[in-house]
């Protein structure tokens, strides 16, 4: 689950070098969306659809909020989607409300499990694992295999460049919004019946998401994927060890830890991150 | 001379904003009541702020349509504080200097109340809480009261089917807030007295997602006869699904937070059975006619799904209490002096509420005794009255 | 004319780079640009790219206005700049390099099959990081991704820039091949007498203007264009 | 001795080699230029030997000292100041201020000192603008003192750079490109700065395209290609090496027969 | 560089506001805005060190709220908590005889509270939150730009985590019934009768602290600072210890959250864990760019207006999403901040006016 968010923060930022704050709410918003959609439409469509809205919602967003930026300063991309994580928490708790919701499974129910390797395991979890899987064996296919993919990539090799041989790199952009938001929203209906949508949700899953982007390394979708299962694995392995009230710290602990330690990730190469480089 | 015209417009700007704020606040008009609210209406309590602010208000429209009270209309006043205490502090601030209201209810969170709690007492102001601590009401002080539970009474109700039941060795998870760390002391204080052995005690993030490692490491521990859970909105719909996912069949007892029809719902079929202390707006249907609250739950039940097409939550309960043990104040004092309606509420005696009949007394503040809680179960979807 | 530049300025911030700069580039000619470091050349062509925006003055390419026009939109102009240092995708292979260079060629396959005749050494390395190769066949490489896009007009800036004397000699050969193949080359060099030998007419700029331009076999003898670059009194210097 | 010493200095940048192996020594009070065509790594070895880049192999040496592995401040302190290629000044920062900096280093007051404007810190305070602005007469630049850097044309800028350079009392100044994007006449000016700087004592070294600026002023080039050291020593014998001429104006055989 | 003469008009300007601003409330008999009005100045004293950090420095923060929570948690934690149990001990009996230990009843009963110093306590506040910004500053202003913010936001949130999660500190609940912070005849308390002391008191402070910073701004160390934000290669060319200077004002700005996080506590009498959560820290980042970002003066007047109002309740339950709006708006329409960008339009219609004038851009 952590791995989506994870990847939905590495194709911003390698297609625009702007780490998305406002990353959690993706997932938030496509929760919602679907929710309310599945009142009066099956399911899988609910699903669907609403992917699709808050695809629509992460191009717009960069249309409307980056496409005109006169400066593209870090300071001022952080304030930005920070403030835009906050404006879309508010307009979420005006338009639907404090409420907490959920989707409903999409196989079996509440109680029903399946044994996995001895490990009794919610269907829905099979599902958010599958959903994970076939996300990034899609990236990988579309950044590998497809002319469209490979600009994207081009943009993140060298921008300029990719400029030079004609790639509308403000297309680039915004297709690189809607992309995340897309799988952002994705993640946030397939996790829904589990941890339920909350208008509240999306910082506390955007940093743990960014948590295992830096520890795969950002830039690399495989590796945001490791990152994310490491982060929930050493999530439910510090309970033993430490109170479960710290179990966030955990979490946060790594993400200090990698920064201060390997900022460019387990398997990524050292670059543009530390101070020291001319 | 640039720097200087500069400070100029700055000064004049803020002038100008402080004087708008000035004259956008009307003066205080001495043919209503005011009663001041400080809910959580947004943030991370939202869900018992955002209730208990529209039941307040409903309360105050529909009081006003009868010709208020002493002949006098209720103005209320609601603040919303986000769940920070500072806010809370700046409010209630305002509320007493300011507005001067007659009584502040609210705030939402236990958190809030104790922040406020001294400067009332200086104060003389009543304050009405909506959280459920006891250490709002113990130590006690003269202007404080509360309306929710105490959360030893529950735990005294937990306890006691346990007994019933066979169980004396249990596992207390709770929530990392004001809430579940209350109910996590009570349960602590209360189990040696009624012959409960905690086997297990764990605290989680209140807003954790998923509780199957702490559960399993319960599972883990032996002889484990029942979960407690003591927490808030959504751990306790998660903890009851990851209970039966990872197969820990044993039964869940929840804390009185559990008031909401909603969190049945998202538990789903893995709610069925969960038993919980709680008042009985949530079992009106259930209750017989000739029940001493059964009117009074009734129509609120009625008044506040109608109002706001949305399920009630004991939460909106809590603070329907409030301003109904304030309006009830004032018209056994006769009189808007806030010396006097205290004492009148602190002399209150069989007020019907809706979590109970509300006895005040000069050394008890809560008003409530055990009976105000009914053991509940989930049944088809629905709470119903646990029998044994 | 193909490139028509009018009375150009342009710069960063408030510092004035290109400081009206006219310069025209007629079809199937190689016009170079020569010019000391810090001259400008660089400034000039990345506006003309579009990659830097312009304060005032015309670019016309084919007689059409592209004054404002974001940089991907060139390649419909049929221009194509091959960067300073080449610009490859470093972490991308060889042929993805080439591939996107055809980015909006229809009929990037024979344009690819095109350059590898072109440039018999790359075919071989088709699965290998662009970044990875020796700056010889980067170079090679940078001009191939401008050529997939088939252009009719090629920017190069300083494309001898850090490459051994062998490799300059195969870079201007290649130059001098496409224009046998029909396409015009603005060729912005600091190796001059190269650049000369193979130029139809150059352009010599100092500090952001035009100081002087004619016919290319004219200025190799000509004693400004060694001023340009070596500073006043090169004589006492040099000879 | 020689004041500055670099020893079989290598820097790769991935699998591109920068610099290979490059030795020289620049002695006190000369000014030597080193020169070589665009990508040589003219810049690098300034980076390396001021420390904003640490070498692949190899050291330098400053008084016999090695430095290399030191921060750039710390190089500083010893007595080593620079300009930049690009003009590197503080845009934000008067032109006074930009001077300031450079007197960074022979002030003492701290955060605390400087808070709370404490005598000495005042005193200091006023000295350091006193040489500050003597340094801007020096350049010419005195009457633009309270103007903003950014709004300076280039020949400005780099005077600018030079009296902030001037500030830290450098022993050896490297001047990167110092008259690239002058005009005659600046050039001219600048060259009699120089001079005059050099006649003051300190050591100067500086990569220098405009040759006859280096020629008419350096007492010992050191000319680069390729991260090698292909000629070293006065202007008139560098000027007559035939391998030089060949690398500076082109390989015109090459071409002619390719 | 005649500084002094730069900074004196200000300072009057900023007093005689202040003054006339608490006369005027007076006068109307709404005197009790300065409780708010008070409360809202300790605020902007926080986001004027990010101020510094963010707008001289350039570096941007996300854990200031979680040091103003350090400061005030310390400070509510040894005033209130009771050491009558350590009587005996040999620490507390060298503490009591220093004088630092002082006692008071219970608010409720009659039990003898003994506890530290108000005084004492606000100083290892500080201390402590200057310790801990050095560990944590240390590694993190090695990173930049976005990293660094996810760093400091990072820290932030195991803050909140471990200061929720600490049933010593009050878990959720926070800390209450802090006494009053007296030093000479003043105190810092919230209480009504002292309401207009306590708004002198609160400008004083903030007032102080803008001297301070504006000196330091204007000074050796100043100028380097700045430097860095401009080009750190070229400042650490001139001799100026950049980590050393970044991380020496991360500390400065550390520190002011303390302060004002402990002033803050005695005047609420409490603290409750909210103070460290992100979105805190978040609308810190939203007042200095509102104010404008190297803006002391813009980040004192801002942030003074606009946590007033929020104090106020006046943006009801769209409190955060006015800051969030804020945020955006600044990026979006003004990134040079509010009062520049005012100079600049005011500028382009002056020029308008008097096209043979040549506007002076950037001006302010």
């Amino acid at each position: 689950m952590y791995a989506i968010v994870a990847i939905g923060f590495n194709i911003i930022y390698s297609a625009t070098g702007v780490l998305n704050f406002a990353q959690g709410e993706f997932v938030m918003l496509g929760g919602m969306v679907a929710i309310t959609l599945a009142s009066f439409l099956p399911v899988p469509v609910a699903v669907a659809v609403a992917v699709a809205i808050v695809t629509l919602f992460g191009c717009g967003l960069e249309l409307v909020f980056f496409r005109r930026l006169r400066s593209h300063s870090i300071l001022h991309m952080i304030i930005i989607t920070i403030g835009l994580s906050i404006v879309i928490q508010e307009l979420a708790l005006h338009v639907w409300d404090e409420k907490v919701r959920s989707l409903p499974y999409f196989t079996g129910n509440e109680a029903s499990s399946v044994k996995l390797l001895g490990a009794a395991l919610s269907p829905q979890v099979i599902w958010v694992l599958g959903t994970a899987a076939i996300v990034v064996v899609l990236l990988q296919l579309f950044y590998k295999r497809t002319l469209y993919g490979r600009a994207m990539r081009a943009c993140s090799s060298n921008l300029e460049a990719a400029m030079l041989v004609g790639i509308n790199a403000g297309n680039m952009r915004t297709a690189a919004f809607g992309l995340s938001a897309g799988l952002g929203a994705l993640a946030g209906c397939v996790i829904s019946p589990i941890s339920m949508t909350h208008y509240e949700m999306g910082p506390g899953l955007a940093i743990k998401g960014f948590a295992a982007a830096i520890l795969g390394g950002l830039g690399n979708p495989m590796a945001a994927v490791v990152g994310g299962l490491t982060v929930g694995l050493i999530e439910a392995f510090s309970v033993s060890v430490i109170p479960s009230a710290f179990k966030d710290v955990a979490a946060f602990a790594i993400l200090l830890a990698m920064l201060f330690l390997r900022p460019h990730g387990l398997f990524g190469r050292p670059s543009g991150v530390s101070v020291r480089e001319v | 001379m640039k720097e200087k015209l500069m400070c100029g417009i700055k000064v004049a700007a803020a002038a100008c904003i402080i004087g708008l704020t000035v004259l956008t606040t009307n003066g205080a008009e001495s043919r209503t009541i005011k009663i001041g609210a400080i809910f959580s209406q947004t943030g991370p309590a939202s869900f018992l702020g955002a209730p208990e602010a529209k039941t307040v208000q409903m309360l105050a429209d529909q009081l006003n349509a009868k010709g208020g009270v002493l002949g006098k209309k209720v103005e209320v006043i609601i603040k919303d504080s986000g769940g920070s205490p500072e806010k809370a502090v700046s409010f209630a601030k305002q509320l007493i200097d300011e507005e001067r209201v007659l009584a502040i209810i609210g705030p939402s969170t236990s958190g809030e109340t104790m922040q406020i709690k001294p400067l009332c007492e200086e104060n003389k102001m009543i304050l009405v809480s909506c959280a459920a601590a006891e250490t709002i009401v113990n130590p006690l002080a003269k202007y404080v009261f509360k309306t929710p539970q105490k959360d030893s009474q529950a735990v005294t109700w937990i306890y006691k089917t346990m007994k019933d039941m066979g169980i004396s060795k249990i596992a207390v998870l709770s929530g990392n807030d004001g809430f579940g760390m209350a109910g996590k002391k009570q349960l602590e204080d209360l189990a040696s007295a009624h012959g409960i052995q905690i086997v297990a005690n764990e605290v989680y993030d209140k807003g954790a997602t998923d509780l199957t490692d702490i559960l399993t490491k319960v599972k883990g521990t032996a002889g484990v006869q029942a979960v407690v859970n003591w927490s808030i909105v959504p751990a306790q719909s998660i903890i009851a699904k990851n209970m039966k996912q990872i197969g820990l069949n044993v039964p869940l007892f929840q804390s009185h937070g559990f008031g909401n029809l909603k969190y049945v719902e998202q538990a789903g079929v893995a709610a069925e059975g969960i038993l919980f202390p709680a008042g009985r707006l949530l079992v009106v249907d259930e209750l017989p006619d000739n029940h001493p609250q059964k009117k009074v739950l009734a129509a609120y039940k009625k008044d506040y799904e109608t109002r706001f097409k949305e399920d009630v939550s004991t939460f909106g309960g809590h603070a329907y209490d409030a301003f109904m043990v304030v309006i009830e104040g004032v018209k056994k004092a006769r009189s808007t002096d806030r010396d006097k309606v205290r004492d009148a509420i602190e002399q209150l005696k069989g007020f019907v509420g809706t979590a109970g009949v509300f006895n005040y007394s000069p050394t008890d503040h809560t008003g409530l005794g055990l009976d105000a809680f009914e053991m509940l179960t989930v049944k088809n979807g629905k709470f119903a009255i646990y029998k044994k | 004319m193909l490139l028509q530049v009018r009375n150009l300025r342009c710069g960063y911030g408030s510092l004035e780079i290109v400081k009206g700069v006219s310069l025209h580039v007629d079809a199937g000619e190689i016009v170079t640009l020569l010019g000391a470091n810090g001259a400008g050349k660089t400034s000039l062509l990345r506006a003309i790219a579009g990659l830097l925006p312009i304060w005032s003055g015309d670019i016309r390419v084919n007689l059409r206005s592209v004054v404002g026009e974001p940089p991907w939109t060139r390649i419909s102009h049929a221009m194509m700049l091959v960067p300073e240092g080449r610009q490859l995708f470093g972490d991308m292979t060889v042929w993805e390099n080439l591939l996107l260079g055809g980015y909006h060629n229809l009929d990037r396959k024979r344009a690819i099959e095109d350059v590898y005749e072109r440039f018999p050494h790359l075919k071989g390395r088709l699965r290998q990081l662009a970044g990875t190769l020796s700056g010889g066949e980067q170079q090679m490489l940078a001009l191939g991704r401008a050529l997939v896009a088939r252009p009719r007009l090629l920017l190069l800036d300083e494309p001898s820039l850090g490459l051994a004397p062998l490799m300059v000699r195969e870079v201007f050969n290649c130059i001098k091949r496409l224009k046998e193949d029909g396409v015009t080359v603005f060729l912005v060099e600091q190796n001059a007498v190269a650049a000369l030998e193979i130029a139809d007419r150059a352009y010599v700029m100092e500090t952001g203007e035009i100081i002087l331009e004619g016919e290319a076999a004219d200025l190799v003898t000509n004693p400004e264009v060694r001023r340009a670059y070596l500073g006043k009194g090169y004589k006492e210097i040099w000879e | 001795m020689a004041l500055l010493e670099a020893a079989n200095v290598r820097q790769c940048f991935g699998g591109l080699v920068a610099l290979n192996g490059v030795s020289f020594q620049v002695s006190p009070g000369q000014i030597k230029a080193i020169i070589g065509p665009n990508g040589a790594g003219k810049t690098t070895l300034f980076n390396i030997i001021c420390g904003l880049i640490k070498p692949t192999d190899g050291v330098v040496r400053m008084d016999g000292k090695v430095i290399t592995g030191l921060k750039p401040f710390q190089i500083a302190a010893l007595g080593v100041s620079r300009t930049f290629q690009n003009v590197s000044l503080f845009p934000h920062m008067t032109v006074l201020e930009n001077v300031l900096v450079g007197r960074h280093l022979h002030g003492r007051a701290g955060l605390i000192g400087c808070a709370l404007r404490l005598p000495t810190q005042r005193r200091e305070e006023k000295a350091m603008v006193e040489q500050a602005t003597r340094l801007l007469e020096e350049v010419g630049l005195a009457e633009k003192a309270r103007h903003s850097a950014g709004g300076l044309s280039l020949g400005q800028r780099r005077l600018v750079e030079l009296a902030r350079a001037l500030g830290t009392e450098p022993r050896l100044l490297l001047l990167d490109e110092p008259a690239s994007g002058l005009n005659t006449k600046e050039t001219d000016d600048l060259s009699r700065t120089l001079r005059r700087i050099r006649d003051r004592g300190i050591t100067l070294l500086m990569v220098e395209h405009d040759m006859s600026l280096v020629m008419d002023i350096a007492d010992e080039i050191l000319v680069l290609d390729f991260g090698v050291k292909i000629a070293e020593g006065p202007p008139a014998q560098v000027r007559s090496d035939p391998k030089v001429i060949a690398v500076y104006l082109g390989e015109k055989e090459n071409v002619a027969t390719g | 560089m005649n500084t002094t003469a730069r900074i004196w008009p200000r300072l009057a300007a900023f007093a005689a506001a202040a003054i006339v601003v608490q006369l005027s409330l007076s006068a109307v008999g709404k005197v009790y805005y300065l409780t708010q009005l008070t409360m809202a100045v300790y605020y902007s004293i926080v986001v004027m060190g990010l101020s510094l950090l963010m707008g001289y420095a350039g570096q941007v923060s996300l854990g200031q709220g979680a040091f103003f929570a350090i400061g005030g948690y310390t400070s509510a934690f040894l005033t209130t908590h009771n050491m009558a149990g350590y009587r005996g001990a040999a620490w507390f009996d060298l503490l009591d005889k220093c004088g630092v230990i002082v006692s008071r009843k219970s608010l409720y009963d009659d039990t003898l509270v003994l506890t530290l110093a108000p005084w004492l306590a606000f100083m290892v506040a500080i201390l402590l939150t200057v310790v801990i910004a050095a560990v944590i500053g240390y590694p993190s202003l090695r990173l930049r730009g976005h990293y660094l913010a996810m760093a400091t936001l990072g820290f932030g949130l195991i803050i909140h985590c471990v200061l929720i999660g600490s049933p010593a500190l009050g878990a959720a609940d926070g800390i209450t019934g802090v006494p009053r912070l007296s030093v000479g005849g003043l105190a810092v308390s919230g209480k009504s009768a002292v309401r207009v002391q306590n708004y002198y008191i609160a400008w004083a402070v903030a007032i102080a602290v803008l001297v301070l910073l504006r000196n330091l701004v204007e000074s050796r160390m100043g100028r380097a600072l700045r430097a860095i934000h401009d080009s750190e290669a070229a400042a650490s060319a001139m001799g100026v210890n950049t980590p050393k200077l970044k991380l020496e004002v991360f500390m400065v700005s550390a520190a002011l959250a303390a302060m004002a996080g402990s002033l803050l506590t005695h005047y609420n009498e409490g603290i409750g864990p909210s103070e460290s959560s992100a979105f805190k820290s978040v609308r810190y980042l939203a007042l200095v760019a509102a104010g404008g970002v190297a803006n002391l003066e813009g980040a004192l007047v801002v942030s003074t207006l606009l946590v007033f109002l929020s104090l106020r309740g006046w943006f009801g339950t769209y409190d955060n999403a006015v800051f969030g709006i804020i945020l955006i708006a600044i990026v979006a329409l003004a990134p040079q901040g509010p009062f520049r960008q005012l100079g600049l339009w005011m500028g382009r219609c002056r020029t308008l006016y008097k096209p043979g004038k040549e506007a002076r851009s950037g001006a302010s």
